[in-house]
């Protein structure tokens, strides 16, 4: 095979990842950049949203819940609106507590949530995971179909970051800023901050969801491991911040930085001499986390700021 | 009777040792996160790495387990105050989320770091396996968990009299309370810092060890018992050493108990969820009691 | 009272500054002489506070300059002003509350190098409250009895002024009238004192010499019996009751933080 | 520090260039080298180092070339593994890839990458039944057993030892869930008696509370359905050392030396019995592996190691089967030289087989981990022994 045409590829397929974590990491970039809500829970919505979309599109296989055979247009809206309710629930008992704590609540009922992924196996099939789910365009031939399904990725994108830079600059986004910048004077000015702080948190949950759903489509097969904090929770907050926080610009510029980095380096430390050829995967995360550790110090507000809508 | 040795032989007391050094690890993450205001989330490698000390002071010496501490914590020490040097002090300024973001790059670091020089194969500090005094013919006690647990108290006496008696352990309580009148009262902080620094990395090291010493160890041990650690803090209230202990002590006792046939001959919650234990007291007691047991800060 | 001198303990000459761009004190100047009590008045957000916080180096500091006995001090840190002898008392959190009385103080006497007992026993006696209550946690203490520790924690580096940020702000009219006794008690020890006050009435009645300020400008100055008798600044701030909890606001102003997100001070999250 | 990294990296893309033009045939290596079992993962990876090294020294593949393994970093983990296959599949490449280890990784990989590429993948180690029914196109194969066959085995063997009142403990992850169900389907179904049946999450401290629940139910053994390093070998050692139970049985994930020198050979000898592909350690194909793998360092007893040998030297003559880098052709090929008939070839002859192959002659690989006969599904068939730990402290089949 030509080795242009397997790196164009897998350029899509980085791009159609980038994608997908943009979707995440603008999810957080509402709770955090625009609300100040510290949530460290995302893997759990992120699953929530996998797993619904999976039960809904599989077909019947006796080992789960569902097996509805719905396409596309039923199985996203349906990861969200599930990942909306959960984060309903968890922003019901959580809204009040502030930062740091929010952070650690969350991230403990992430934890719960997949220990119930795990163990509840007439749901989810457990440990096992979820195999056979349907990808969009899957049928066309390649590499049209990985085009298409880059599209449809770049294209909710679109409509996301359009909606969400609306949302920014209406009188919501401004409210939402006040909020973060000084709870008092919003309160004092009438505004129901608790109401605020909660819509923020389910429109969050709810991308974090449909990122989960676009993930399970895309990799065709879900389990358990796939909500472990280290490789969904954490990698996007190291892109909203690398990217920008409060900056929805920023947010997407993060998530293709980081997810580039993330997955290309391997390409750098497999061609390591041959003595280091199995520590090389080791040596690659020290290499990712001084990346990291450079970048936080040259840019220490993100490497697009943010703009704010209105301000002296 | 049997009943009853059966519950404190196998539920509290492997509780109470795990409890003493969750405490430990707690205490040192409440501590940096009180004075210095964020979540470190490389504090769990950093006790790896005492840990891994540890196996390098016996392989070369022979030692007993406890006369390797002095190592671990002093190398411990010397590698958390270069950290904090190169990848925590440039920071200070900005806002705390980026030291969250940077303690997570470090564990990464440390992680990669740990297992290319010592590799990830499973260690262990003392082989074979410990023989318990048996009391009163059924009570089980071992000297190691004896060991374990007067170890961990002692620190936690240590940290006491620093805290209460010492004028940088009052300074760091000062701190902890209110960084900007520390600053206007005219303490140095960086001097809290490091203080700080060292005092968590030598209770980070002190439990890493004390783990390895009652299980075995591996490159990822530290991250495993990350998060219920963060569960002790929180439980204890962020910022409150003394809540760090208990919140350490009740985490450890209750995810043993969870599993004790309380109703019926099955454990009372699938062992599958024991460790959602530590995750689902804390959620209770955040909503009952949003700032911890032992009112930690609220921001 | 003691007469001026010819070098003021602590100098303002024409400063302006504010917080991240926008300007909130402009061209102040004021002077605090040796042995002076020196009140600053004005409505909510005239920059009273921004004034304190600007020889602390808390304040982004634009123009002018800040002298202490002579010696320019413009934009110093926090750790080194009262290493220089600036002894400071926020408004709020200005006690360290898990700590007790006791430690409070001994943590005032940081930068002493000598031994601080003696003076430690000087302050329970300036302050009598406090000596009973040595052992517990000063979180637990009453509003007036946490002022006063917050006082005397200040004290214990014998400084060369002392600022208070609104001392009786929140206390009961009993209380208040207690914290101004001892604030003219420690100003009787010689220690000048700059002091920003609402209660207008009962600052000036206490201070040597006081200043008005209105938007972040210095609207008046003059000695504290005259402000009191100016018809002005009995229209502006002592039409009310001077007991009274808060000062009425003719100007929500500058300082607080309106919700469009114009707010400019705050820290990000 | 930034001044060693840009160094380290100027290093590293100098290296890259200079391999891009070497005359290899690339075939990747994935493996779970981070992630849950990374101690598990290193020796395989070692092992199919070993064959690649075998065939180099011995004329290489089809005109001379270089049998090239890239490593990829699955992380036991369904997005790392279709993220290291992607870079395999399109960046390195490849022709063919052996592994990844995992079950969830496998099959994450093959429906999302190489079955749509249509490249050949080949594990050691996946052992989850549902890979049996992936519609791979004939693209997957296995050459470690399902689990199916493991936990019917294990059943058997256990009343064979006499035991038929168990209690079973497991760790909550795909693999061993997956044992233990097929086993206690199997053992009640053989007439024994599972007293008790409790899964642990791995990974804890102490399991102590958990075995001393499962110990009064009155069983005679203790099935530990578990990684040792996660937690099999805690769960023995709280046991032992509490006194709850002093007979065990374990699948393949326990068998490995490092449960030996944690808990003592003395302590153990006689108390556990684990079951593992039989690799008829008598046979010459074993010892000739198991010595050129001491040799390099390596332990040959750990589990699933001469498979991965066996993988990776199957991979080998597959290429040169297919005369050539079309994957496709190297799919087809991978079935004619594994089974039956055909000349013998054993670990090592790489000369030997390549003549053979040049010659037109079938071949037939008699693996280290025993015969290797893919059926229609790329599955093989297994057969089981039962380990003890013999006088040496050392794991040997029963």
């Amino acid at each position: 095979m030509d080795s242009l045409y397997g790196i164009f590829l897998y350029a899509i397929y980085l791009l159609t990842m980038g994608g997908i974590y943009a979707v995440l990491v603008m999810g957080l970039n509402i709770q955090w950049g625009f609300t100040g809500l510290f949530n460290a829970g995302i893997a759990g919505f992120f699953a929530v949203g996998a797993y619904t979309s999976a039960i809904i599109s599989t077909a019947s296989s006796g080992r789960h819940l569902g097996g509805l055979s719905l396409p596309l247009w039923a199985s996203l809206p349906g990861a969200m609106i599930a990942s909306a309710l959960i984060a309903w629930a968890v922003a019901w008992i959580c809204i009040r507590l502030r930062s740091d704590y929010l952070a650690i609540a969350t991230l403990g009922i992430a934890e719960i949530l997949r220990l119930v992924l795990k163990n509840e196996d007439w749901a989810t099939n457990g440990a096992r995971g979820i195999s056979r789910i349907p990808k969009p365009f899957e049928d066309l031939p390649e590499p049209w179909n990985q085009i298409a399904m880059l599209l449809l990725v770049l294209a909710i994108l679109l409509v996301l970051y359009l909606l969400l830079e609306r949302a920014r600059r209406a009188p919501w986004g401004r409210v939402m800023t006040a909020i973060r910048e000084n709870e008092a004077a919003a309160r004092a000015a009438g505004k129901n901050v608790e109401g605020f702080r909660i819509e923020a948190f389910v429109l969050g949950g709810a991308l974090m969801g449909l990122g989960g759903a676009l993930m399970a489509h895309h990799v065709k097969f879900i389990d358990p491991n796939m909500a472990e904090p280290l490789s969904t929770t954490f990698i996007v907050w190291v892109m909203l911040i690398i990217g920008g926080s409060g900056n929805n610009k920023g947010a997407l510029f993060g998530a293709f930085l980081v997810w580039t980095l993330w997955s290309t380096s391997e390409i750098v430390t497999t061609r390591l001499p041959a003595e280091w050829e199995l520590k090389s995967a080791y040596l690659r995360f020290f290499l990712v986390g001084l990346a990291l550790q450079i970048i936080l110090q040259r840019y220490p507000a993100g490497i697009l700021k943010e703009h704010r809508p209105i301000g002296k | 009777m049997n009943e009853l040795i059966g519950f404190v032989n196998f539920h509290l007391i492997p509780g109470i040792v795990l409890g003493s050094i969750y405490a430990l690890g707690a205490i040192g993450l409440t501590l940096t996160f009180g004075i210095l205001r964020f979540a470190n989330f490389a504090h769990g490698e950093t006790m790896t790495l005492g840990a891994f000390v540890a196996l390098v002071v016996i392989d070369l010496t022979n030692w007993h387990v406890l006369a390797t501490l002095p190592f671990a914590m002093l190398l411990t020490v010397l590698t958390v105050l270069v950290m904090d040097r190169l990848f925590f002090r440039p920071l200070r300024t900005g806002p705390t989320v980026i030291l969250l973001i940077a303690s997570f790059g470090l564990m990464l670091m440390m992680r990669s770091a740990i297992q290319i020089i010592w590799g990830v194969d499973l260690e262990t500090l003392s082989k074979g396996l410990a023989i318990p005094w048996v009391l009163f013919e059924s009570l089980r006690i071992f000297p190691k968990h004896l060991l374990i647990v007067g170890a961990a108290l002692l620190l936690m006496l240590g940290v006491h009299g620093l805290l209460r008696h010492t004028p940088i352990g009052k300074a760091m309580r000062a701190m902890s309370d209110s960084p900007e009148l520390a600053r206007m009262t005219g303490i140095d902080t960086e001097r809290v810092v490091m203080a700080t620094w060292i005092t968590g990395a030598v209770l980070a090291a002190a439990a890493g060890v004390l783990l390895a010493y009652d299980t075995h160890l591996d490159s990822r041990m530290g991250f495993r018992v990350l998060l219920p650690i963060f569960a002790a803090a929180l439980l204890g209230g962020l910022g409150r050493p003394y809540g760090a202990m208990a919140g350490g002590l009740v985490i450890g006792v209750a995810e043993e108990l969870s599993t004790y046939s309380w109703i019926g001959d099955g454990p009372l919650v699938s062992p599958g969820y024991k460790s959602g234990v530590a995750f689902a007291i804390m959620i209770a007691l955040l909503i009952w009691r949003p700032s911890g047991l032992f009112r930690g800060r609220v921001f | 009272m003691s007469a001026l001198s010819d070098r003021p303990t602590l100098e303002f000459q024409g400063i302006s500054g504010g917080y991240g761009g926008s300007e909130i004190i402009h061209d102040i100047s004021i002077r605090v002489g040796a042995g002076e009590i020196v009140t600053l008045i004005g409505p909510n957000g005239a920059g009273k506070s921004s004034v304190m916080n600007a020889t602390f180096g808390q304040l982004q500091i634009n123009g002018g300059r800040i002298l202490l006995k002579g010696e320019e001090i413009t934009g110093i840190a926090p750790e080194q002003a009262v290493r220089r002898g600036i002894s400071y008392v926020p408004q709020v959190s200005n006690v360290f509350p898990n700590l007790t009385v006791q430690e409070n103080l001994e943590i005032g006497a940081w930068i002493r190098r000598d031994d601080f007992r003696p003076r430690m026993e000087e302050m329970f006696a300036l302050f009598p409250p406090l000596s009973e209550r040595r052992r517990i946690p000063a979180g637990a203490l009453s509003g007036g009895q946490r002022q006063m520790a917050a006082m005397a924690k200040a004290l214990m580096v014998d400084p060369e002024i002392l600022l208070l940020d609104e001392p009786t702000a929140g206390l009961s009219p009993r209380f208040r009238g207690e914290i101004f006794a001892v604030v003219r008690k420690v100003n009787a020890r010689g220690i000048p004192i700059l002091m920003v006050e609402q209660n207008a009435r009962q600052a000036l009645g206490i201070a040597d010499r006081g200043y008005v300020l209105v938007d972040g400008h210095c609207r008046m100055e003059g000695s504290g019996k005259d402000l009191l008798a100016n018809p002005e600044v009995g229209a502006m701030f002592l039409g009310r009751r001077a007991d009274e909890e808060t000062s009425p606001a003719p100007n929500p102003g500058s300082e607080a933080p309106a919700v469009d997100g114009s707010t400019t001070q705050s820290m990000r999250p | 520090m930034k001044k060693s990294f840009l160094i380290t990296g100027a290093a590293v893309v100098a290296t890259g260039i200079s391999s891009a033009f070497a005359a290899d045939i690339k075939v990747g290596s994935a493996g779970g080298i981070t992630g849950p079992i990374p101690d598990l993962v290193a020796p395989m990876m070692a092992a199919r180092d070993l064959a690649a090294k075998h065939i180099n020294e011995q004329g290489g593949l089809l005109d001379g070339d270089n049998y090239m393994l890239v490593k990829g970093d699955s992380k036991c983990d369904a997005k790392g593994a279709v993220d290291t296959g992607q870079k395999l599949v399109n960046v390195e490449q490849v022709v063919a890839i052996i592994g990844p280890n995992c079950s969830g990784a496998t099959i994450g990989m093959a429906e999302s990458v190489t079955i749509p590429a249509g490249v050949v993948i080949l594990s050691e180690s996946a052992t989850a039944p549902s890979i049996t029914d992936l519609e791979d196109k004939g693209l997957v194969f296995r050459n470690a057993p399902s689990d199916a066959y493991q936990g019917a085995a294990l059943a058997d063997m256990v009343m064979e030892s006499g035991y038929n009142k168990v209690a079973v403990t497991y760790a909550n992850d795909d693999y061993n869930k997956g044992i233990a169900e097929v086993f206690e389907a199997a053992f009640k179904s053989g007439g024994g008696m599972i007293t008790a049946s409790a899964e642990h999450e791995p990974e804890k401290a102490s399991y102590t509370s958990e075995i001393s629940t499962l110990s009064r139910s009155g069983a005679e053994a203790l099935m530990v359905f578990a990684y040792y390093g996660s937690s099999g070998t805690t769960i023995i050692r709280n046991s032992l050392e509490n006194g709850l139970f002093d007979m065990f049985f374990g699948a393949d994930g326990m068998r490995n030396e490092e449960i030996i020198t944690d808990i003592g050979a003395d302590n153990l000898r006689g108390k556990i019995m684990v079951s593992a592909p039989s690799s008829d350690t008598e046979s010459s194909s074993y010892k000739m592996f198991a010595e050129e793998f001491s040799a390099a360092g390596e332990d040959p007893s750990a589990v699933y190691t001469p498979g991965s040998y066996d993988a990776a030297f199957l991979m080998a003559l597959a290429i040169e089967k297919a005369g050539g880098t079309d994957r496709g052709a190297i799919a087809e090929a991978l079935m004619e030289v594994a089974n039956a008939p055909g000349e013998a070839i054993m670990p090592g002859q790489w000369e030997k087989a390549k003549a053979a192959i040049a010659a037109g002659r079938d071949i037939n690989y008699q693996g280290a981990s025993g015969s290797i006969e893919f059926d229609a599904n790329g599955d093989v068939a297994g057969t089981y022994s039962l380990s003890v730990i013999d006088n040496n402290g050392k794991w040997v089949e029963k």
